[in-house]
């Protein structure tokens, strides 16, 4: 019974009927992601997504494999579960920035340092979608919502500095319209051995249409992050991002400073610093915003780890024998 | 044995008590596992503080260890010690109002120092002032005579010192006739790498031990003849630890390795220790980031295929709340432990209590019905554990197992059971296979009879499905808004519940006279106390029927019935009237409660007077 | 007004539906306003999807919003509709079934195209088919006459097309005779920005009143005259408004500023976003990482002086738990709002449920009592809040103020109270600001009549102490392990709530005959529809008494009494029997449940059936 | 009645018997805290200390300020209601390295982000005390405890990392028995506008017994950040930190690179890039690791940004009327 591998994005849609408002950029990350769900070679009873409450979180709705829609921040923990103990799966996790970054952030946080295999996919509108329109932890300053009428007062969160500062393993950003880039990075994340998170720029058209504009229409405002290449962007990659002797990155002109001096990327190095300093050098999608990998290291993964503790356990004392177990060391009879 | 005469008795309660730095909880684990092996039966309570180490000599810092023992079954760790051992001032200031009239005293006499007598808070030396005088004191220098026996040991005088419990060990030992030889071996095994410590803890026990045989002091020592418990091969269980092991047989019996999520907290974290030893079982343990991840890791797991396990103690029951709601609507098997502490809030976590009860009951949003299984003694949480977990792999559902603090720690003689003779749990597992219906797989689509839904675990081809919190159409289990839908699910979902008590058996009524009129009902931990209160009062000339739940929810089917048989109702409970209030409201029988909340177990003397008192204020 | 004639009735249920993006709530609510300030009596239901918008033209799309008003005083919105405006055949699928038999059926012609008929699940037209036989149907293209309307506007189709719902609110406002010019104005202030919209709107609004007033369908128009209400000023106010507002009061009338801490949720948000418009009355509002966060900085707002609140779903009531249970035990004033919801788990969650009153009494861990009062309508939220208030700041205590979902966005009018006629909270604050004791400030010092505890708030010199969710020793406060002050503590929480029942109005009995046998008893927002099915019964010969609690802990003092008057006692509740549960409980008496849990509050007919077929089940 | 400044240490000792394990090395940073109140020059009274749950917590029992002892991992969010409900108050929060990072790392990462005036001393003893020794999220992998007695399989979390991800303006490290760099870290971060944060290594002598000592015992390892000043340690100050062309930090002998050569630190960046560099110098405390501020810059006061926009409102609009607000602009009269 086992659908016939390779698959087609056909197979990875449901019967359901697709909820969201028209226009809303969930149905590009949805299509994206079915489209790149064949590319896996996994088959789809071996594919799980979990999600937890939002807009965005009714994706596993729309996607035919095993699915749970959870509750409100709790996907990522509940994902562990699975993930942890059935290490034959592939899970996904699929999260707002109001589920995961919100109420979810400590779940989060802790799946990115335990590097459970986990592929996090956490759609970024900048807004509560679902309840309709209240600020969220990745909304800029001085927002107004209705549940801040004279502007939000509290400094949002960049979502890939959250990530690395939790030791995550693989971050990465791209843009929901953008199918080729965020196909690209969902397969990758899909396939690191550990926890991936993708921090997908979403656009709300309701409640916060236009968040994204300046990156997502903007190609110039793409900072595409390749390893092994040169940071450049603008129009015709006639910008680079260079760092100066304090190590601070600067966006110059390539003119100006020197190809030679244009920072290679590194997404495999193993220190997460240069990382970092490549997430703070926008403070929010409204210029120049880096996209793509922005680290990607190997380290013990979670799962693998306990199954191997099991495994080893066993090898050295063999499968557990109950009766002994109960028994125990100490015992007497009575006649 | 010694040349001094020794005395055959019945029963003796002991309690050790000195600073939580004296090693005392040790002292008790040693003298029960010994007494255990002698064939006696017994029943422990250990009671410590909620600090790791309170500043020596300090009242808050006192750590108490009281073990009951007899040549007969017992029910409870002893109303009140026979023999107190004080190893300080503020040991003796805190125990000696429990300890019998006439009991025996016996205090580490180089502890009642000006110092630790300030610290304890006295204004003279009891030992002086005559206010021990209904005792029978034996005042014994024990660290004296620990270092004494220490001399020659090259041993700093910090490790001398602390084998004075040892001292205390050999010297009770002697008075009751209790072997040295296994704690000996235990004593070596534990410090392998360190013998020379080993060896100064072997040489203080057997000081103890001569010191009571060859010193005037003592004039007789004392004998507990085995108990005639039922045949078998026995061994010493405490709740946690027979817990652990119960969920390990569901997991062998069941063919699902166990996922526990949990997040350390006392009384509960040792069974997180004892399962995360047990890896060859399969068994999966995270320690999780806190217990909402905890409880939904487990309930992954459970999505997943395992016996998806968590456990807690009351306010992590409380965090847990809106997961097992949702366990609730996705109607995934689980097992919730919740090892009851003093409360509300923080309140006393080194404490028992029963207060949970209707937090396990109500405590969600919505109509969210768990059934609940409750344990009645340390070994019975065995049993406990695989009911719970057969209940939730049969009917889909997380279940709470409620024990607490005292059977938690407390420890009793537990005949080891024959792993082929516990319940078959494969057989209710049944994952489902194929699709169940012409649309393909409908999740929601349930067994007639048990109301279960299909669980399909991911991995199985063409069964992919996905659940989720949103109310479900009935069978398809599609989101569905349509009001008469979500009234037949809730309906649904309570009688799914509800019809676990054709599943369960009968409750039991024990009234030997057969004509009382007083029926005793309890739940947990209670049932020692309640039934030794029981015989007593019996034996006073007071019938009495007692019965013990250890379904809570739903009750037997034959509850009701058995309520309808009695005058008068008593419900001890260690709360203000938990299962007082479900009694009342769902058989209308004013039942009476006998309530404290003092974080300690039930006495059978109390439990007694409030039968006794109940039975004289006569029949309806 | 036109010259067709005008026919007076006594009282109109109008439903509007159509897809969620056509905009019903805000005809509804226009259509509301104006009823309102007509001086009618109303009563709204609106009822919307869990989707902000599901697809267009699809079933669970649909979005509508029920007005009952009247010439008289009236209590619910409407059983049945005699009026259905359905703007698209999804929307007349799922509402026809709830329409009068021969009510009038509005339909948007324009919108019964195939492919929205597809949407809908219709094999055929309905409208063709003969099903809609039994109903006047008034087939009217709104679309195209509001596109005729706006022919020469400069406006993007999409933008036209959109105003269609005022062409149907100007239609309804011609038949029911409701001016236009409010709606005029507001449109003009709210696209102030865009005013080529507002005077578009304008432009159908009109075009929707010419079309009644000119074409031939329609014969005549309807009047229903002003309710006799109480004298006074009035206004239009839903239930999360007045909630709000009372709140506003309570802080006005305290002298405390408002701290709001809170996580968003339906439908519980709007009052966030209501106080958050507010800060000239000093509110701070704080929209919290989650609902934990957001009581436990609203608890840090209690101990620092404010007037602590949270406001919340069931599901965000379930993570609260702990902090709950922690508020008990430190004693600190705390408003806990729960707008109850569909349950359990995510379950419905813009749909009502009065589900979540036992996870409100017992839902934390250990003896954590936490008294409760719950408002019966839309404009009562107002003073419920006040008393919740009151309790909290007398007794520094958390309070649970249980509205629903039906009062949260329900509307009514509101007679407006004059602020001074409010209760004066000063004197119950009531801050310490000298040593209570020779020791200095003594926390858990409690005051003698209502066993309250000192409210000492940071900043005030000399009574620098420390509180915690450990258990504290009965005066002092201090951390105390103590058995017996255990209990006290836990009896004097206890006996603090149950005291409050001295301090609330008895249970008043509505019972016009004085010989009714039966007594029907509700809570919380069945109120409106109870209320109107004993009318009706009593209408009809069957003599019924009617009691509604608003304090659900502790109960009035004279409960039991009230209802051991009774032959027989009915319990309408939107759960399986919560509050008959507390009832046996507590008064043992056999009362019986008559329990829907459709997401929808009881209709006064079924209520009416209930009431009368226990009556004539007859006397015990 | 307010206590007379200047205050002594005394007037913060309560009468309550201090209950830790002997030796334990939250003593000695109770009796630094309390010696450094007093130089605060705040009033007792206007002084609260927030905690948590674990044998760090108990600290609140043992300061003569007001106090909450409050739930596990919940004080940074009890305290954002006091102290920003009150800015007139100075607000400590006192919490583990289990409270704090592992069920309270939600509330924790906000309360940064959100820069309220707080200051969250963390004793990070790498351990969970109070309930007996499980591994905590700081513990290094491979920890064998009760509850891990195969060793632990995910990597920790480093606090200082995790804080300047979240957005955190002020970042310190310290030492428990190091009596003059705890007191002037407390002292400093006391004094910064918004939230602070201090990680304390703290010695249990109990369950991680030495888990510090490489750095706490041995002065070689002390990375001392100085702002201003060249990054040098060793026994004489003869290593020093330098950066790499790519922006890598390593150690290396000042002899052998030049004085020059040396990192020169900025607490004050805006850029919290370097600051994160830094604090990836170690992941561990078993080698040379930093310690002082690694961050301090200026950001909007969470607290103060609420009472603003209640001043502007009040200002704006007059003092809240009740009558008028409950009428709103549409009533109509019934006679
Ligand atoms: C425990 C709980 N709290 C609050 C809610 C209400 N709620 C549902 S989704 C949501 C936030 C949605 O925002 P986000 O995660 O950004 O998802 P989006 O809708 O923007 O995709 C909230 C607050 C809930 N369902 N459960
Ligand atoms: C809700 C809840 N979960 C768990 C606990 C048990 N608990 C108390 S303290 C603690 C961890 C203590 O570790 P840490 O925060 O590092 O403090 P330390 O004792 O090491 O100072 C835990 C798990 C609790 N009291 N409450
Ligand atoms: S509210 Fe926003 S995020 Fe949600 S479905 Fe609509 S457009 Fe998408
Ligand atoms: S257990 Fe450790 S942290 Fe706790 S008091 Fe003892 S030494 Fe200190
Ligand atoms: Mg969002
Ligand atoms: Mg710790």
């Amino acid at each position: 019974m086992t659908t016939a591998l390779p698959l087609t994005k056909k197979d990875f849609v449901t019967d359901q009927e697709v909820r969201w408002c028209p226009g809303c950029g969930d149905y590009a990350v949805l299509a994206t992601v079915q489209g790149v769900l064949p590319e896996l070679g996994i088959a789809r009873e071996n594919l799980v997504f979990v999600s937890g409450i939002g807009c965005s979180s009714r994706f596993p709705y729309y996607v035919d494999t095993y699915g749970f829609h959870s509750i409100h921040g709790r996907a990522p923990a509940i994902a562990t579960g699975v993930a942890a103990s059935r290490p034959d799966l592939k899970v996904f996790v699929v999260t707002g920035d109001g589920d995961g970054l919100s109420i979810g952030g400590n779940h989060l946080i802790h799946a990115l340092r335990r590097n459970n295999n986990l592929t996090i996919i956490l759609f970024n509108n900048q807004i509560y979608g679902l309840t309709k329109g209240q600020y969220s932890p990745t909304s800029e300053l001085g927002k107004v919502t209705k549940s801040t009428p004279f502007g939000s007062v509290d400094q949002p969160f960049n979502p890939v500095s959250v990530a690395l500062g939790a030791e995550a393993t693989f971050v990465a950003r791209s843009i929901d319209n953008d199918r080729e880039h965020l196909g690209r990075m969902v397969k990758l994340a899909a396939q690191h051995k550990g926890a991936s998170l993708i921090e997908v720029y979403q656009n709300c058209n309701i409640f916060n249409d236009g968040a994204f504009d300046a990156v997502r229409d903007h190609k110039a405002n793409q900072i595409r992050l390749e390893d092994g290449q040169p940071i450049r962007f603008g129009q015709d990659g006639e910008m680079g991002v260079v760092m100066e002797h304090d190590g601070t990155l600067r966006m110059a002109p390539v003119a100006e400073v020197g190809e030679e001096r244009v920072l290679v990327h590194d997404a495999h190095r193993d220190d997460p610093g240069l990382a970092f300093a490549l997430s703070r050098l926008s403070s929010g999608p409204t210029g120049p915003t880096p996209i793509g990998v922005f680290r990607q290291v190997s380290r013990p993964v979670y799962g693998l780890e306990m199954q191997r503790q099991i495994d080893d356990a066993t090898a050295r004392r063999g499968r557990g024998d109950l009766a002994a177990l109960l028994a125990g060391t100490d015992t007497w009879d009575v006649p | 044995m010694g040349t001094k005469t020794v005395q055959r008795v019945a029963t003796v309660t002991i309690r050790f008590a000195g600073d939580s730095g004296d090693g005392m909880q040790l002292t008790g684990d040693r003298f029960t596992s010994v007494t255990a092996q002698l064939g006696n039966d017994l029943a422990t309570l250990p009671d410590f503080p909620a600090e790791i180490r309170a500043p020596a000599g300090s009242l808050p810092g006192v750590s108490g260890f009281q073990l009951h023992f007899a040549d007969h079954d017992i029910l409870t760790p002893g109303d009140q010690p026979d023999v107190l051992v004080a190893m300080n001032p503020a040991a003796l200031r805190t125990n000696i109002g429990d300890l019998q009239p006439g009991g025996t005293l016996i205090v580490n006499s180089d502890a009642f120092t000006a110092g630790n007598l300030k610290k304890a808070k006295y204004a003279a030396d009891p030992l002086r002032d005559g206010s021990l005088e209904g005792y029978q004191v034996f005042e014994v220098p024990m660290t004296t005579m620990t270092m004494g026996a220490l001399e020659s040991a090259e041993l700093g005088k910090k490790d001398k010192e602390r084998a004075k419990n040892m001292f205390a060990l050999g010297l009770v030992s002697w008075m009751y006739s209790r072997p040295l030889e296994s704690t000996e071996q235990w004593l070596r095994q534990k410090f392998a790498k360190r013998p020379e410590i080993a060896e100064a803890n072997v040489a203080v026990l057997h000081a103890g031990w001569a010191f009571g045989e060859t010193t005037e002091i003592f004039s007789h020592s004392y004998e507990v003849q085995p108990a005639a418990l039922p045949t078998g091969r026995y061994r010493q269980i405490t709740g946690n630890t027979a817990l652990a092991y119960g969920l390990i047989a569901a997991s062998e019996r069941s063919g699902l390795p166990i996922f526990l999520g949990s997040y350390p907290i006392t009384p509960a974290s040792d069974i997180l220790h004892e399962l995360s030893r047990h890896k060859e079982f399969g068994v999966r343990t995270m320690q999780a980031e806190d217990e909402i991840a905890g409880i939904g890791a487990a309930l992954g797991a459970s999505f997943a295929g395992m016996l998806g396990v968590t456990t807690t103690s009351g306010p992590g029951v409380a965090l847990k709340s809106e997961t097992i709601g949702l366990a609730v609507s996705v109607e995934l098997p689980l097992v919730i432990v919740d090892i009851q502490r003093g409360g509300p809030s923080t309140g006393l976590p080194t404490k028992t209590e029963q207060a949970d009860l209707l937090q396990a009951m109500y405590g969600r949003n919505g109509e969210a019905p768990v059934p609940i299984v409750a344990p009645a003694t340390p070994g019975d949480c065995f049993d406990a554990a695989i009911e719970a977990a057969r209940i939730a792999l049969k009917y889909r559902t997380p279940v709470f197992l409620l024990s607490d603090g005292y059977l938690a720690n407390g420890a009793e003689p537990w005949r080891v059971p024959d792993p082929d003779g516990l319940p078959d749990l494969r057989e209710v597992v049944n994952f489902a296979t194929v699709p169940n219906h012409d649309d393909g797989f409908w999740p929601f689509q349930r067994d007639p009879e048990t109301l279960a839904r299909p669980w399909a675990v991911p991995g199985t081809p063409g069964l992919e499905h996905r659940i989720g919190g949103l109310e479900k159409a009935d069978g398809s289990g599609n989101i569905s808004y349509d009001p008469d839908n979500h009234h037949r699910m809730v309906e649904l979902r309570a009688a799914k519940v509800a019809g676990i008590a054709k599943d369960i058996p009968p409750l039991e009524v024990d009234d030997p006279d057969g004509h009382a009129r007083v029926l005793v009902i309890g739940w947990g931990s209670t049932y020692g106390p309640i039934k030794a209160a029981c015989r007593r009062a019996r034996s006073r000339g007071t019938p009495v029927a007692q019965a013990h739940l250890r379904h809570l929810n739903p009750f037997p089917a034959n509850a009701g019935e058995v309520l309808a048989r009695y005058d008068r109702v008593l419900v001890p409970e260690m709360n203000l009237g938990q299962l007082r209030m479900l009694l009342r409201a769902q058989f209308l029988v004013d039942a009476v409660g006998y309530n404290r909340v003092r974080g300690l177990p039930f006495t059978s003397s109390e439990l007694e007077e409030a039968i006794v008192g109940l039975e004289q204020e006569g029949a309806r």
